[in-house]
This record gives C-alpha cells, structure tokens and sequence, in this order.
C-alpha cells in the first residue's frame, strides 16, 4: 500500500520529466539532446509567457480588489480571458514609430528586453528535475542574462528621441545597475552557505528536512533577512512599484517605452512581467527552497505545484505592495540603494558568515544572529527619528 | 563546434569592426556589446562557464552601459559631427594597435600548452576552483587589485566632491528653498 | 539663458554656462499628472529644476465675460463650472455677492442648508485631493478610491437634493432653489456618521507611511512671509502656518455659531498640506454634525427675491467664503440693469498657483508633481 | 521602527481585500448595465415639454411664452410663436410653440427654464441613456421629440407632477366658471405661479428606492 502510494506521488511529481523521456525516446540518438532542449524551451517559454497572462488579469482583480472594485470581469468567465482580449488589441493597433526615431535600435529594443527577460528561466528549477539546464554557475549566469535587460531598456528610451523616455531610461538604467549589487550581495550568503553557484544545487540543499521542518534558508535569520533584501531588490530590478520611477506615470508619463504602441508595447509589458516572475522564482530557489515542501509531511505534494504555489504567492505580495505604496522619489530610491541596502547586504554577508560559526545549539545561534541584524535596524530607526525624519508630526489649532 | 566558432568569431570581428566604423556613439557601442556577447558565447563553447557570464556581467553589463550613460548624459549628436577617417590621430593608433597585437601574438605564441591542449578535453574548472585558486595562489595579485579598485573610488568621489558642494550651495539659495 | 514657454519641441536643449545641457520639458497640457489641461514648461538639470513657467488658458470659457451678459441668475448654473469639484461652495460665494448687492436677507434654515452643503463639499473635496496627491506620488489608485467611494456617497445626497451630482446649480439669491426632501437629514446624518470610520482608515494608511513623509516631508516648502505676500489662501495658507480662515475671520453665514478648530501646520511643506485636509475635515465633520443638530424648521428662500427681472440697484459688491481650495470671491458691480456690468471671480486655484515655481525650484520632477498635487488646483477655476 | 507605517498600510489594504468579499459597504460597485440603482427622484438632465392626455399637440401645455428661451443661460432653446391659437392647460385659448428646439448639445441641464416658466409646461427628464448617431441633427430635439406624457412626468417624478396637478386643477377650477373671461384667467396662472415654485419643489419628497428603473429606457 505504501509502496504503491509512494509510486503515485512520485508519478505524480515526475509527470512532465516521464513525458518529455517517452516522447524523446521515440526519435533517433542523434536527435534526442536537441529535442529534449526544444521541447524544455518551448515547455518554459509557453509556460511563463501563460503565467506573465495570468498575472495580468491577477494583478488588476487583486487592485480591484484592495481598491474595492471588481476588476475585469468582462470576457470570459470571471473576466480570466482579458489578457486575450488585450493580445488582440496590441495586435491590431498601430504600430507608430516615431519620425526622429533610430529605427533599427526603436526595433531592436522590445526584442532585446524580452529575449534577455526570457533567457534567465533556463536555470530555474520548476520541480524536481524539471530544469532546461544545470549549469555549474547558473546564479551567475541568470545575473547574467539580467544584465542584458538594462541593454534593452537603454536602447528603447534613448532610439524614441523623446525626452520623456531619455529621462525614464536614464532613471532605469541607474535604478536597475544600483539595485543589481544588493540583488546579487543578497544572493552571495545563500551561495556562500550552499557552496554552490547551481540553482539545482541550491534546491537540493534545502530540500533536507530537520525533524519536519525543511532546511528553507529563509527560516534562518541570516535567510529571512536576505529573503527581504532580495525582494525589496528585486522589486526595484523588475521596475515594480513602489520603485516604478522608470515609467511613474505621473512623472514622465510611461517612461522609456513612452513612444512604443501596440505590440512592441505589450513586449515592454511583457518584460515587466517576466522580469518580475524571473526574480521571484530566484527568490525562490535560493530562500524558499525551490521546489520542496515546508514540512516533510507534505512532501506528497507534486514539486511542480509547490514551486508555482510559492511563485504565485510572492506575486500576490508584489500586487499587494503596489495597491499599497506609492513610489520613491529618485534620490531617494538611490540613497535607499546605497545607503541602506548595500551596508545591509554586506552585514548580512557576515551574520551568514557567522552562523556557519558561532557554535552551540540552535536558540544562541538564532539569537546571536538575530541581534546582529536588527540592532543596527533599530540604531538606524533611532537615528532616523533623532533627525526628526520619517515622523509624524503633532499640529496645533486655532480656535 | 567549428560552425559555432565561425559564426561567434565573424559576430564578434563585425561588431568590433562595426563599433569603429559606426558614426553614432550609440550605435558603436551596441556593436561593441554584440562583440563582448560573442566573445562571451565563445568562451562558453569552450566550457569556461565562469569566464563567459563574467563578461557579460561585467562587459554588457556594465562597460557598455556605464559608456551608454555617459552619451545619454552629454547627449551630444555626434552624428553630425564629421571627421576625417584618415587624421592626424591615424597614425598614433595604427602605432598602438600594432603594439598590442605584438604583444597577444607573443603571449599567445610563448604558451608552451597550447599546441597540446588543442587536442586534448579542455579541463573542467568549477566555481570551487577558480575561488580556490583566487584565495589562496592569487591571492596577493588580488589584494592589489582590490587597492586599485579602492584608488580608483576615492579618485572619483574626490573628483565629485566640488561639483557636489557646488551643487547643494547653489540649491540653498534658490527662492523655494527658504527653509 | 533662453528658456521660453513657445520653443518648439526640438529646441530643447539649451546651453547652461558650465557647458552642460539643461532639458526642457512641457509637462501638459496631456500629461498624466497636471490636474487637467495645465502646462509646465520646465527647464531641468538632470532631472533638478531649475526654471518652471505655468501656462495657463487652455480651458479658458470666457466665464466672467458671458457672467456680465448674462442675468444675474443665468450666472448661477456658470458658477457650478468653475471648481467643479466644488459647485456649491461656488454657488454660495456667488450668491452672498449678489445678496451684498442686492441687500437680501437669507432666512435662517437656508443658512443651516448652505453651511450643511458647503461642508459636505469641502469633505468630498479634500477626501479626493489626497487622493489625487497619492495618485500623483504613484500610488496605482488605492487612496483615491477610497476617496471617491465616500465621495460617492456625497455625491448621492447632493443628487438628492439639487438634482444632479456635480454641477449642482443649488443656490438661490436669498436662500437655496428648493427644501431639503423628506429623509434627506436623516440620510446625510448617516453619511456624516460613517465618514470618520473612512477616515480612520485612511490615515492608518497613509498618515505612518514612510515613504509618503519622505516623499512629502521638506518638499514644496511655501515660507509664512512669501504665502502672506502672494496672497495664497485656504489651507495652503494655513500649512505655512498663518490663521486665516474666512470661516473665522468673516463668520459670514452662520459660521460664529459653530465651535471647530482650525489645524495650522508649521513647515508649510507638501506633507503639512496634506495634513491640512485630513484635519479639516474633521472639523467640518464637527461643524456638520452640530449643524445637522440644530437645523430649524422654516423658509428655506427669501420669498420677496424675485426670481425673474432681477435688478439690483446700482452698486459693487464684493461676496468672499472660505472654498475648500481658499478665498473664493466674487466681485459684481451693478449698473441697476438685470446683468451685471462687471463680474470678476477671484479664484483660489488661480492664486494659489502663482508661487508654483518658488516652491518647486531646485527640487526634482517628481516634487514638481506632487507640488502641484499639494496646491488643489482645478482648471475650470484657473482659466475660467 | 521604520517600516512599521508601511505594515500598517499593507495590513489596511489586506483588510480593503478580504472585506471587498465579505461586506457590502466596501464594495459599492455596481455593475451598470444589468443592475441599475433605483434613480433618484430629483435628479435632472435635459428638459421636457408635458403635454395632457393622449394626444402630444393638443394637450401641450406650452403656450410659447419665450420665457425660458430668454431666460436659459446658453440659450439653447428656439422658439416660434403659432399664428393661430389653441385651448392651453387650463383651457384657455392661447398661441402653441409653432417651433420648439432645444440643442441639446448646447443645454446644460440647470433647470432655469424650469423654474421660470409659469405653465409648468418645461420639466426636467431624469433619462440619461441617450444616444445619437449624427452629431448636428440628432441633437436638435424638436417639440415631438421633446414631448411626454403627464403620465411620465408622475413616473419619475411623483411627488412634484402631484403637486403641479393639483395648482392646474385650481386653475381649471377658478377658469372653468367663467370662461368668456379671458383677462381673469390668464391672471390666475400667472400669479398663482410665483408663489408655488418654491413650494413645487420644496416638498420633493426623497424616496431613492421610490422608482421603477426598469421604465425608464429613453431612447
């Protein structure tokens, strides 16, 4: 009985891993690697440009929601077919380029954005084995692949010759190459404690389990501070509000990709997106444990769905911020970089440094780790309140 | 694998070439990422995981836009602006580019391993071992590197330092700004 | 420097002395963010400012040239147009001047009546300018429906009352158009009951957020001295820290007779403008429930004002309340014919708009936006 | 603690969210086309011409003053007096409205040519789904297009049409015994108007639930 329960789980769990061997092992030895590579791709590819989909019509029913209305609920049931509906119409609009526009580079741009927001999912692991490709530094490679994201960007804002989208790609070449070092300084402890750069590594990692909790770096201090560092980075890389300074609509209206309409447009939107799932499911692999189950009594859980639990979840919490906070100024959003997060990313370098050392049992680690984060958090609230910043303030009144 | 290689090097010598034939800033130096990319792939062919995201991190990722941040600071319209191919300047680059290429092709022709490597697997180097090997026998070239890095830091803030005090005296006595 | 609100768009780099270029930008009149159809023309160094010209005019009516051919009422629907938002308050200031003019007596329940409606639009008024504030700072719209659900609910009662929601068209020289319906007291009662719950709520979310007091806090800020010399009024003028509320200073209708409290603020920055709001409208909360409260029974309209072939005799006149947005005045001279021969509005959108530039220089283009958020601006008012 | 405002502000947002499904206060929207609000009984939008009876020229009320076309502030309204005459409301004989115009476009729904026209023949429709498809002519409502029934004007609005009943019934009343006398009956509305405007509107009984929304399709 057991065995056989065991066998349903693990079907269950390998489902995707078992088709893709039985549709693979049908065609000559000379072609398996390149289909197996296709099919991986196109399974990725179709898989993550449907969530990008979801997400859409998520995030405007969530808004809806937190702003007490009702969000699309026009096509199809529950308005879930809005994001076809929105296909058509970037489809079938105009695609206007602006007469003092660089063509080429006004072209190239959408491409560039969402060919380097899609090439980060090559090393994310969905489920168990389910990776396009384990490389040996696949951390650095999807830093890698986000890099060429700022290209893009920079070609769209400066190629529309608009000034609007010069100021917009100027604020979003800066905003994202300063919160690319807390991102990655973020993700140093968790490659310092796993040792490894490959994300399936990583996930392996944590999927062990102590008693029934799950080895998740985030139930660590050092983890959870760096789970918080890297969202609030990661939320800044992907352009989401409340760092959305690159297109703040009531700044400079759209920001670089002001001067794009219809589908090069829905490419933007569709990088946004992309860009924000692409994080998040790294902020899962390295914090959340990937694809593995908290407890390990839910193990039985297929790890596919634990993985997509965890991201549509970190999604709702990206839609909840933004119905929530309004945006950072510019200076601000920089100070916030350099001045809070870098020192923080660094500190937090050396509690994860220390809690491979500090020796006794699990509470005096845990407390010495703890306090080693939140007293200078709390010294700098302090200090921020001794400065009268940041504060409430009391009025009088005339009668 | 020679298909590959034709193909990453043509990419990489076009953009190389097309980055100093380009009138516009701009599109000079998009060519020049097309070249860092190219490079980068190559050297991922050649199994050098480490070395190729490294590039492209640090030359896309950073070179590139830090070259692309400053035109988009200044902004000026270079197209516009016309210069002899053949200047003055000709010759001290043909002289430096001569230079340079002397030194790789002795570099290149000195390394004894090379010809034995051509055949053999190339070795697999992992993470571990390029960390490894950067703390413990490299260690002190990197200190000094990191000296440099730290140099070169102070030099920029020390050259920022007028322009920002000059800055935040000319807000404080704009009208607004009263209090 | 060279900058001017005409260059047209390809002129937009202009050499600054130090070889750099400054940038200029026409924020409007179509940009997401300039409260209708206002213009910017701002020169920026990097994104700081450093000259920024208001342009004016694009929804220019003609209001106070039609108003001098029109009747004295035919002006009365007019006025609704000018702070849209606001058509009561508008009503009222254009109707005491004609009542100055005129020297009508408005009965006692027509004041109640006017006081009730004047507040409820100021609630309405300030509920949505923070809104609008946080739309501005970019928060995707959280704020400002909260707003407009109250608002809504505001709006359903002046329906009620008047007939339609915004361009109201409700008083009468002498009183107001019509009583207030049965049940009417009793449903605004109810309204005004659960205003401070969305009020509470409101400030949870916004009055502790750190990012709103970064965002606001030192930014804009209006000096006691340069408010008072502009002759900025309302509760612009009251952030910077100068008691001056008309409510007070004029006790014009009834006002004397309820007790509220008027919130001064002490830096005169964005934040303290917004505070402004949120304070004032608990107080007016306080003046509406004590209104509601004491309301008499009565005549609602001066019954001897002739509603036709009004002539007032010849004279000026000069009718001023406290609109939620400040000073709104109206000044009539009458030549004894049934239009007014001059008809002159005193905006406080207008008015309150002309230190723009003092507030914003030297500041970024986000705290150009959320400067102008801050100043309550509506076009219809500015440009008439 | 810095951060702790913004805490406060998620956790208000979540409230915002779970309190949209469960509490009909929060979620006040109503999704217009299949669910309408009942309409409230004062609200106005473009005016009307009443008429008695069933038949829309002969029972007219308006006797074509041009009152309200002097008074309306746009001036939206054109009208031409009839050469000959026919019994009004009160069965008087008087001049019709040969032409009644009103360009809608122009109107601004204030309800001044409401208040000063002595025959209660102008009303206030509280109609707003309308719709044309020529921008010029169909936004032009000639005297056909702008009459309804007195039927109508009880419908939506009850309390005020019941009362400008009862003012024409006392007219009718006081003109009935004497009809040879002109001059007496054309007195008797016009006085008895100023006095009642007011009152006409001021005991608008507010009912919002008062209404049948289903009826009042107006296209």
């Amino acid at each position: 009985m057991a065995s056989m329960n065991t066998g349903i789980v693990e079907q269950a769990d390998q489902i995707f891993v078992v088709l893709k061997g039985a549709v693979v092992s049908h065609l000559p030895t000379i072609l398996q690697p390149l289909v197996s590579a296709i099919i991986s791709v196109i399974a990725v590819v179709a898989v993550f440009a449907g969530l990008f989909a979801l997400t859409t019509v998520f995030e405007r029913k969530g808004l809806g929601r937190m702003q007490n209305r009702l969000g699309p609920n026009r096509v199809g049931p529950f308005g879930f077919f809005q994001p076809a509906a929105d296909g058509i119409k970037s489809l079938t609009k105009e695609d206007l380029v602006p007469r003092a526009a660089d063509k080429i580079v006004h072209f190239l741009a959408p491409v560039v954005l969402v060919a380097a927001s899609f090439l980060g999912y090559a090393v994310l692991p969905v489920g168990r084995n389910m990776v396009v490709t384990n490389l040996d530094a696949g951390v650095l490679y999807f830093f890698a692949a986000g890099s060429m994201v700022e290209l893009g960007v920079f070609m769209a804002g400066w190629s529309s010759h608009s000034k609007y989208s010069l100021l917009g790609a100027m604020r979003a070449v800066a905003q994202m190459i300063s919160y690319e070092v807390p991102l990655v300084l973020a993700s140093i402890s968790v490659i310092m404690t796993a040792g490894s750069l490959s994300t399936v590594d990583i996930v392996a990692k944590q999927a062990q389990y102590t008693g029934t909790i799950a080895h998740w770096y985030v139930f660590t201090p050092w983890g959870f501070a760096g789970f918080i560092l890297f969202m609030i980075a990661a939320t800044a890389e992907s352009n989401r509000c409340p760092f959305d300074l690159p297109e703040g609509e009531s700044e400079i209206i759209a920001g670089y990709f002001i001067e794009y309409s219809g589908f090069k447009f829905a490419l933007f939107f569709a990088g946004e997106y992309l860009g924000m799932l692409a994080t998040s499911a790294l902020a899962i692999t390295l914090f959340l444990g990937g694809w593995s189950a908290p407890f390990s009594f839910l193990a039985w859980v297929p790890s596919w769905i634990w993985f997509f639990a965890k991201l549509l979840t970190l999604i709702f919490c990206f839609i909840w911020v933004r119905g929530t906070l309004p945006r950072l100024r510019m200076d601000q959003l920089m100070g916030l970089a350099w001045k809070f997060m870098l020192p923080m990313t660094i500190l937090n370098l050396f509690v994860a440094a220390a809690w491979r050392f500090v020796p006794g049992g699990l509470p005096v680690r845990w407390f010495v780790c703890a306090a080693m984060l939140v007293i200078p958090f709390a010294l700098l609230s302090r200090g921020l309140r001794s400065e009268k910043k940041l504060q409430t303030r009391t009025y009088r009144f005339a009668e | 694998m020679t298909i590959l290689f034709l193909i990453l090097a043509v990419l990489a010598i076009v953009g190389a070439s097309a980055a100093m034939a380009f009138r516009s800033a701009v599109h000079a130096i998009l060519a020049l990422a097309l070249a860092f990319v190219s490079l980068a792939i190559l050297y991922l062919s050649l199994d050098a995981q480490f070395v190729g995201f490294t590039q492209i991190i640090v030359y896309v990722g950073a070179v590139a836009i830090l070259a692309v941040f400053a035109i988009m600071m200044t902004r000026s319209d270079s197209a516009h602006h016309h210069t002899e191919v053949f200047s003055k300047s000709w010759l001290t680059g043909l002289v430096l580019a001569g230079g340079v290429f002397t030194v790789l092709a002795w570099a290149v022709l000195g390394d004894k391993t090379q010809h034995a490597a051509a055949d053999a697997p190339a070795p697999v180097t992992t993470v571990t071992q390029i960390g490894e090997a950067l703390m413990q026998r490299y260690a002190f070239p990197l200190e000094i590197m990191g000296l440099l890095l730290t140099a070169a830091l102070i030099g920029a803030v020390v050259l920022a330092m007028p322009l920002l005090s000059n800055k935040s005296g000319a807000k404080s006595v704009t009208k607004g700004d009263a209090r | 420097m060279s900058a001017t609100a005409t260059l047209p768009p390809a002129a937009m780099l202009l050499d600054s002395e130090e070889g750099s270029q400054y940038l200029e930008i026409s924020m409007g009149p179509h940009h997401p963010s300039t409260h209708g159809v206002f213009r910017m023309n701002v020169v920026l160094d990097g994104e700081t400012v450093i000259k920024l010209k208001p342009v004016f005019g694009y929804l220019h009516r003609n209001h106070e040239k039609i108003a001098e051919n029109e009747t004295y009422l035919g002006s009365m629907p007019y006025t609704d147009r000018l702070d849209y938002f606001c058509s009561l308050t508008n009503n009222w200031g254009y109707a005491l001047a004609v009542e100055k003019l005129a020297g009508i007596e408005v009965p006692e329940r027509a004041e109640y009546i006017r006081v009730i409606t004047a507040e409820l639009t100021r609630l309405q008024n300030h509920a949505s300018l923070v809104g609008f504030l946080m739309q501005d700072m970019g928060a995707s719209g959280t704020p400002l429906m909260y707003a407009f659900r109250e608002r809504e609910k505001i709006l359903d009662l002046f329906e009620a009352l008047t007939g339609a929601r915004m361009m109201c068209n409700y008083m009468r020289f002498g009183g107001c158009r019509c009583d207030l319906p049965a049940g009417w007291l009793d449903w605004a009662k109810k309204v005004v009951a659960s205003f401070p719950k969305f009020l509470d709520e409101f400030e949870t979310l916004l009055v502790g957020n750190e990012i709103i007091m970064a965002r606001t806090q030192g930014v804009g800020v209006l000096s006691r001295e340069l408010a008072i010399s502009a002759g900025i009024t309302g509760p612009m003028l009251r952030a910077s820290g100068v008691n001056y509320d008309l409510r007070k200073v004029d006790k014009y209708g009834i006002y004397d007779r309820f007790s509220f409290r008027v919130p001064l603020g002490d830096h005169g920055d964005v934040y303290d403008r917004y505070m402004m709001r949120l304070l004032e409208m608990r107080e007016s909360l306080k003046i509406l429930e004590q209104a509601m409260k004491d309301i008499p029974e009565g005549p609602f309209t001066d019954p001897k004002t002739k509603v036709r072939n009004f002539r007032p005799k010849p004279g000026e006149a000069y009718g001023r309340i406290e609109a939620p947005k400040g000073e709104l005045g109206y000044y009539l001279i009458s030549d004894g014919s049934p239009n007014p021969y001059r008809y002159r509005v005193r905006p406080p959108s207008l008015i309150n708009l002309t230190v723009l530039e003092d507030m914003c220089l030297g500041r970024n283009v986000a705290d150009v936006v959320i400067t102008l958020g801050s100043v309550d601006i509506v076009l219809g008012e500015v440009d008439r | 603690m810095v951060g702790s405002g913004i805490l406060k502000g998620l956790a208000e947002t979540a409230r915002n969210f779970v309190g949209s499904y469960a509490s009909e206060e929060r979620m006040t929207t109503v999704e217009y086309p299949e669910e309408k609000l009942p309409r409230i009984e004062a609200s106005r939008n473009f005016p009307f011409l009443v008429f008695d009876g069933d038949d829309w020229h002969a029972g007219m009320r308006c006797v074509s003053c041009q009152i309200c076309e002097k008074e309306c502030p746009p001036k939206c309204i054109y009208i031409e007096k009839s050469t000959d005459k026919k019994p009004d409301a009160v069965g008087k004989l008087q001049n019709y409205p040969a032409r009644f115009d009103i360009d809608i476009s122009v109107c601004m729904s204030c309800q001044i040519c409401v208040e000063v026209c002595p025959f209660d023949a102008i009303k206030m429709d509280n109609a707003f789904e309308y719709f044309a498809t020529d921008r010029f002519g169909d936004l032009v409502l000639d005297k056909q297009k702008l009459s309804r029934s007195n039927e109508y004007y009880h419908q939506i609005h009850p309390t005020e049409a019941a009362n400008v009943d009862a003012e024409l019934a006392a007219a009718r009343a006081k003109a009935a015994p004497k009809p040879a006398a002109p001059a007496a009956a054309a007195a008797a509305p016009a006085v008895a108007k100023p006095a009642a405007a007011p009152e006409v509107t001021a005991s608008t009984a507010n009912k919002p639930a008062a209404n049948d929304p289903a009826k009042e399709s107006n296209g």
